[in-house]
C-alpha cells in the first residue's frame, strides 16, 4: 500500500467575495476516511473540488504527498478517483468507449479483460455496447464508479455516493468504499447520515440557514 | 407475380429494341420509322431512357413523401421502411437520369454540366435524397429516425414544387419543353411517342418491381436485427 | 379544454421573451453572426477592392452571407434546450404549438435585425451597391428574410431531435430554401434594376406562397417532432 | 379536492424492439399514492415519462380524467408537476426569474409574492437572484421542488424524491407528500425503501438482472 | 513527476481520438461533410450562374467558405465539452497541454480535408476558376487552413468560458482571424494569377509567423483557460 498523506490547511473559498467555508484543515493519511457532512449549499462540492484541485481555494492550501514527495496541484489528478452528480459522462459513447477512451486519455492502458471486469463490477457488461445517452441514472452513476476505480487512485472522492444507486448499487459502492480502506484515502461528502457514519472521521460544513445563504465552513470534531 | 415479371421482361426489351433499332428517317414512310428531331438526330434515342429514368426518380420521391406521411399517422415502422425504400430507389434512378442527362448533353449541348433548369431541378432533388439519408444515418433510435426522416421528406416535398416552378422562369433554359405539353418544340410522331410512353410505362413498371423486391429485402433485414437483439 | 386564442399568444409571447433574455444573458447567437458578417464583410470589401461586379452578383453575395449568417446563428435556439435537457421543462409546461411560434418569432425577429445591419453596413461599404427601387428592395429583404427564418426554424427543430449538429445543419436546409433563395435573388436584383416598386409582383407571390406553404407544413409536422 | 383519477392499462414499451416492461396496469384516485420500485435500468423512470406523457407507450394506454372528463395526452401537462433528476432547470436564470418565466409560459400567473413564497418553501429566498449556475446539486433539487409545487397539480410525479437533499429538504419533501395527499395524487419513483414506505400502494418493476438487461414489468400487489 | 514527450504524444493522440470518434458519431459523418461542401458551393453557384467575376473575388469567396466551414464546426469543440460538464472528466484525466494540441490536431485535420473537397469541387464546378503556380495556391491553402484552425482553437476555448459569464469574447477575436483571412486571400489571389511560386513569399512569411505566434499566444493562455 503506497503510503500517501493529504494535509489541508486553513482552506477558505470565496465566490465572487462571498465566503462559502472558511479556515478548513485536516490531515489524512493512508487508510483513514472522512465524512464532510453539511447541509445543502454548505460547500461539501466546493470542498472536494478544491481538494481535486478542479478548483483553486481562496485561500489556504491542499497538499498532497505520496511515499513523502509531495505532488504538484498540476499532478494532482493522478492520484485522484472521483465520482459526483456534476462529473458528466460522454452520452455518444458506449460505456465500453467511454471507459477505454478515457483510460487512454489519462495514459494508462488497461486490457480489454480488465474494462470487462471494471463493467462487470458495477454489472453493466450486458450493456457495454449501448451508448450512455440511453443509460438510466443509477446505470450512468455505476459507470462513473468503474471510471474512478479504474486505475486504483490514492485518493478516492465520493461526493453524494448513492445518488441513483439501489440497493444492489450501493452494496458495490460499500465494497469499493472497504478496498479503498486498504489501498489509499477516502472522502466523501454526504447529506445522508449512514454514509457519514461509515468513516473514521468527519467535518461538518455548518452553512448559516437557510441552505441558500452563504456557508460560513468551520472545522468539525475529529 | 411470376407472370408479371415474365410480362414486364418482354415489354422492356421490345422496347428497348423499337428505341434503338427504328431507323431515324427524313420524311416518314413506313409505320416503325422515326422522325428527324432538328438538333438530335441519333441522339434522340436516348430519350427514350432518360426520360423515363427521370420520370420515375420524381415518382420515388412522390411514393417516399406518401409514406412518410402514412408512418406520421401510423407510426407503423413498416411505413417507414416503405418510406426510406422508395427514397433509396428514388437516389438511383435520380443518380441514373443525372448521368444519362450529362451524356446526352455532352453530346449535343457539349458540356457534361451546365446549370440548366431542370440539371438544376434534379441536381436538387439529389441534395434532398442526400440530405435525408445523411439524417438517417445520424440517429440511431428506429422510431425516432422514421420520424425525423418521415418529417424532413414532407418538408422537402412542401417546397419541391416551388422549385420546379422557380426554375425555368430564373434560368435560362437550353432544354426542350417536355412532349408532355402539346406545344412542344420536340415533334414526335405518333411511333415515336408509343415507344415513348411504352417505355416511360415499362419503367414506371420496373421500377415498382424493383421495389416491391427491396421492400421485402427492407422487411427481412428489420426481422433479423430485431432477433438480434 | 382548448386553448384561448388570447391564452395563446400570450404564451407564445413568454416563450419568446424567455429566449430573448436567455440571449442577451449568454449573447450566443448574437457574438457567433456578429463576428461571422463583421468577418465575411470584409472578406468581400478587402476582396472586391477595384473589381466592379455586375448587379446580380451583389444580391447573390448579399443573401449568401444572410443565408450563411442564418445557418451559424439559428439553430441554436432548439438545440440548446434539447442538449441542456430543458426542453422536458417545456414539455411539462406547454403544447407545442406556442413553443414553436415564440422560437420562430424569436428567431425571425434576431434575422431581421440582422439582414438590416448587413445591408446597411454592406450598402456603405461597397460602391457598386445601388438600389433603384428603396420600396421594393425592403419587400424583398422582408419577405426573403421571414422565409429563411421559418425554413431555418424548423429544420432547427428537427437537428436537435437529431442529436446532430454543425454541417448536418447547411445539408438539410439547403435545398429546402433553395427556391427561396433563387426567389429573392431575383427579385432583389429587379428592384437594384427597375424603379417600379411593382416590378418584382411575381417574386413577391412566389415568396409569399412559400411562407404560407412553409409555415404551415411545419405547423403540422412540428407536433410529431415534439411529442417523444 | 378535484376528483381526479388516473388509469393505466396494459403499458409495455420497447426500446429499439427490447422490452423495458410489459403489462403495467393499475388505477389511482385522489388522495392516493403509489410507489414504484425495481432496480436501476428496471424502466421507473420511463413509467413515469409516460405517465407524464413526455413519452408514448409502445402498447396500453394511460388515462387521466378529472370530475369525470378524460384529459387528452395533449393537455396532461396541465395537471402534472414532476421532480426528476433528468429534468433541468435554465442555468443562465436567478431562481426567480425560472419561476416568473415558466409561470408565464404555463400561462398561470402568480402575483410576486406567491413566488416570494414557493422560495421561502424550498429555503431559497435569499439566493433568489442568483443565477441557477452557481447553484449547489441539492438547491437545484430545491428548486424544481417549487417548479413542480407552484401550480398545485392534481398529479405529482417524483422520481427519487430525495436526491441531493439534506435533511431538511427531506422533510419539506414530506411535507409536500403529504399535503399533496389532500388534493390529488402522488407516484414516486424511488430505489430507498424509506419512500417508497410513504406510499399506499406500490409496483415493483422486477428488471431481471443485471439492472443493464432489459427490465419486464410486473404488475405489483395491491 | 514530469509528463514523458512520448507519453505526452500518446495522451495528445488519445485525445485527438477522442473527438474524432465523437464527431464522427454526431456531427461530421463523412457524407454529411460532402454535402456540406457540396451545399455550400451551390449557393455560390446559384448566386451568380453566368456573371464571370474576377479572380480575386474566386480567392475571396472560397475563404468566406472555408471560413464558413471553420464556424459551423470548429469552435465548437470545446463549447460542447464545457456545455455538457465532460470537461470536468477531462481535467480528473490530464494537463491542458495534451488537451489543446489533440483539439488543435483535430481542427487542423478537419479543416485541412474540408479545404480540400471545397477546393476541388470549386475548382471543378467554377469555369472562371483558374491556377498559375498549383505550387503556391497548395502552400497558400495549407497555411491559411492551419492558421485559421489554430485561431478557432482558442477562439473557441474562449467562447466555451465567454458564454459562461455573457462577455464578447467572439468579438474580440474578429481582430485575430481578420490578418489573416486578409493576407492568405492575397496569397492565393497571387498564386491564381502569378505562375511563379515564390511570387508571394512576403505573404507565407506572414501566415508562417501569425501561426506561431497564435499558437504560441494559445499556448499561454489555455493554460489559465484550464485551470477554474
Ligand atoms: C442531369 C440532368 C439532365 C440533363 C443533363 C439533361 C439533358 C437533356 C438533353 C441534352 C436533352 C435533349 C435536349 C435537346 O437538345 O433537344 C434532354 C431532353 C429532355 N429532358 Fe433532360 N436532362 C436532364 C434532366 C432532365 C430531367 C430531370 C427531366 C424531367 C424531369 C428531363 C426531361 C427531359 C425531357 C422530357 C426531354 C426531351 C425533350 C422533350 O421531350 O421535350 N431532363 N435532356
Ligand atoms: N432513449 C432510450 N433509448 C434506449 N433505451 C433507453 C432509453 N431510455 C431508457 N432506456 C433504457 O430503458 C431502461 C429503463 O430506463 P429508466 O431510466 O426508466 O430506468 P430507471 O428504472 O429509472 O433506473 P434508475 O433507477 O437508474 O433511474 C434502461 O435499460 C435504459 O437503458
Ligand atoms: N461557480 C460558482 N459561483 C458562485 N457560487 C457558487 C459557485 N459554485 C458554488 N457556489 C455556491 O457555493 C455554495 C456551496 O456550493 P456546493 O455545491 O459546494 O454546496 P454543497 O455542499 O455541495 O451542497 P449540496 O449538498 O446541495 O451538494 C453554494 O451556496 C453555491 O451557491
Ligand atoms: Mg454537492
Ligand atoms: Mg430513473
Amino acid at each position: 500500500m503506497t503510503d500517501i498523506r493529504i494535509t489541508v490547511a486553513g482552506l477558505r473559498k470565496d465566490f465572487n467575495r462571498r465566503p462559502v467555508f472558511s479556515d478548513i484543515s485536516f490531515d489524512l493519511s493512508g487508510g483513514r476516511t472522512l465524512a464532510i457532512s453539511g447541509r445543502n449549499g454548505s460547500g461539501k462540492s466546493t470542498l472536494l473540488k478544491i481538494i481535486a484541485s478542479l478548483l483553486s481555494p481562496s485561500a489556504g492550501a491542499v497538499s498532497l504527498t505520496i511515499d513523502g514527495v509531495e505532488i504538484h496541484r498540476r499532478w494532482t489528478f493522478r492520484h485522484v478517483g472521483m465520482v459526483a452528480p456534476y462529473l458528466h459522462l460522454y452520452e455518444e459513447f458506449t460505456a465500453l468507449e467511454n471507459l477505454t477512451l478515457i483510460d487512454r486519455i489519462r495514459g494508462s492502458n488497461h486490457t480489454a479483460s480488465e474494462y470487462e471486469e471494471m463493467l462487470a463490477m458495477v454489472s453493466l457488461e450486458r450493456r457495454r455496447h449501448d451508448v450512455v445517452r440511453t443509460f438510466s441514472s443509477g446505470m450512468k452513476q455505476r459507470l462513473k464508479y468503474a471510471l474512478a476505480w479504474m486505475d486504483r487512485p490514492g485518493l478516492l472522492l465520493l461526493d453524494e455516493p448513492r445518488t441513483n444507486l439501489d440497493p444492489e448499487g450501493i452494496t458495490t459502492m460499500k465494497t469499493l468504499f472497504k478496498e479503498q480502506r486498504g489501498n489509499g484515502i477516502v472522502i466523501v461528502a454526504t447529506n445522508e447520515e449512514d454514509d457519514a457514519v461509515m468513516c473514521d472521521e468527519r467535518i461538518s460544513l455548518s452553512g448559516v440557514p437557510p441552505p441558500g445563504a452563504p456557508g460560513t465552513g468551520r472545522k468539525g470534531g475529529r | 407475380m411470376k407472370a408479371f415479371q415474365a410480362i414486364l421482361g418482354v415489354w422492356l426489351s421490345a422496347v428497348i429494341f423499337c428505341a434503338l433499332m427504328f431507323p431515324i428517317v427524313g420524311e416518314i414512310t413506313r409505320w416503325y420509322e422515326f422522325p428527324v428531331i432538328p438538333g438530335l438526330e441519333q441522339k434522340a434515342r436516348i430519350l427514350f431512357f432518360h426520360v423515363p429514368l427521370a420520370w420515375t426518380s420524381v415518382v420515388g420521391f412522390v411514393v417516399s413523401v406518401f409514406y412518410a406521411i402514412r408512418y406520421l399517422r401510423s407510426k407503423q415502422i413498416d411505413d417507414d421502411i416503405k418510406s426510406s425504400s422508395a427514397a433509396g430507389l428514388g437516389l438511383l434512378f435520380c443518380a441514373l437520369t443525372t448521368l444519362t442527362g450529362s451524356i446526352w448533353a455532352k453530346f449535343s449541348w457539349g458540356s457534361f454540366w451546365n446549370w440548366d433548369p431542370r440539371e438544376t431541378s434534379i441536381f436538387v432533388l439529389l441534395l434532398i435524397y442526400g440530405a435525408y439519408f445523411a439524417l438517417r444515418s445520424a440517429v440511431q433510435e428506429d422510431d425516432k429516425k422514421a420520424t425525423l426522416a418521415a418529417v424532413y421528406a414532407i418538408i422537402a416535398g412542401v417546397t419541391m414544387p416551388f422549385l420546379m416552378f422557380v426554375m425555368p422562369r430564373i434560368i435560362e433554359s437550353l432544354h426542350p419543353d417536355p412532349i408532355i405539353n402539346t406545344r412542344g418544340k420536340v415533334s414526335m410522331n405518333s411511333t415515336m411517342l408509343v415507344v415513348f410512353f411504352s417505355s416511360l410505362a415499362g419503367f414506371t413498371a420496373l421500377y415498382f418491381w424493383i421495389y416491391s423486391l427491396k421492400l421485402r429485402v427492407a422487411r427481412l433485414e428489420f426481422k433479423r436485427s430485431s432477433a438480434g437483439e | 379544454m382548448i386553448m384561448k386564442s388570447d391564452g395563446f399568444i400570450r404564451i407564445t409571447a413568454a416563450v419568446f421573451r424567455k429566449d430573448t433574455s436567455s440571449e442577451l444573458r449568454t449573447r450566443y447567437a448574437l457574438n457567433a453572426l456578429f463576428l461571422f458578417t463583421l468577418t465575411t464583410l470584409s472578406i468581400i470589401l478587402f476582396s472586391f477592392q477595384s473589381a466592379t461586379v455586375p448587379v446580380q452578383v451583389h444580391a447573390g453575395l448579399l443573401w449568401v452571407l444572410i443565408f450563411f449568417a442564418a445557418m451559424s446563428g439559428l439553430s441554436r435556439t432548439f438545440i440548446t434546450e434539447e442538449d441542456r435537457g430543458t426542453i422536458l421543462l417545456l414539455k411539462l409546461s406547454t403544447i407545442s404549438t406556442p413553443v414553436f411560434y415564440g422560437k420562430l418569432l424569436f428567431n425571425v425577429l434576431l434575422l431581421l435585425a440582422l439582414t438590416a445591419i448587413l445591408t446597411i453596413l454592406y450598402s456603405l461599404v461597397l460602391p457598386g451597391f445601388a438600389v433603384m427601387s428603396m420600396t421594393s428592395f425592403c419587400i424583398s429583404l422582408f419577405l426573403g428574410t421571414v422565409g429563411l427564418a421559418s425554413a431555418s426554424t424548423i429544420i432547427g427543430a428537427l437537428i436537435a431531435k437529431a442529436n446532430a449538429r454543425g454541417t448536418l445543419y447547411p445539408v438539410l436546409s439547403f435545398p429546402i430554401v433553395l427556391p427561396l433563395l433563387l426567389t429573392v435573388i431575383r427579385a432583389t436584383t429587379i428592384a437594384m434594376e427597375d424603379p417600379a416598386w411593382d416590378a418584382a409582383m411575381d417574386e413577391y407571390r412566389v415568396l409569399v406562397s412559400y411562407i404560407v406553404a412553409i409555415n404551415a407544413a411545419s405547423y403540422l409536422v412540428f407536433e410529431y417532432i415534439w411529442k417523444d
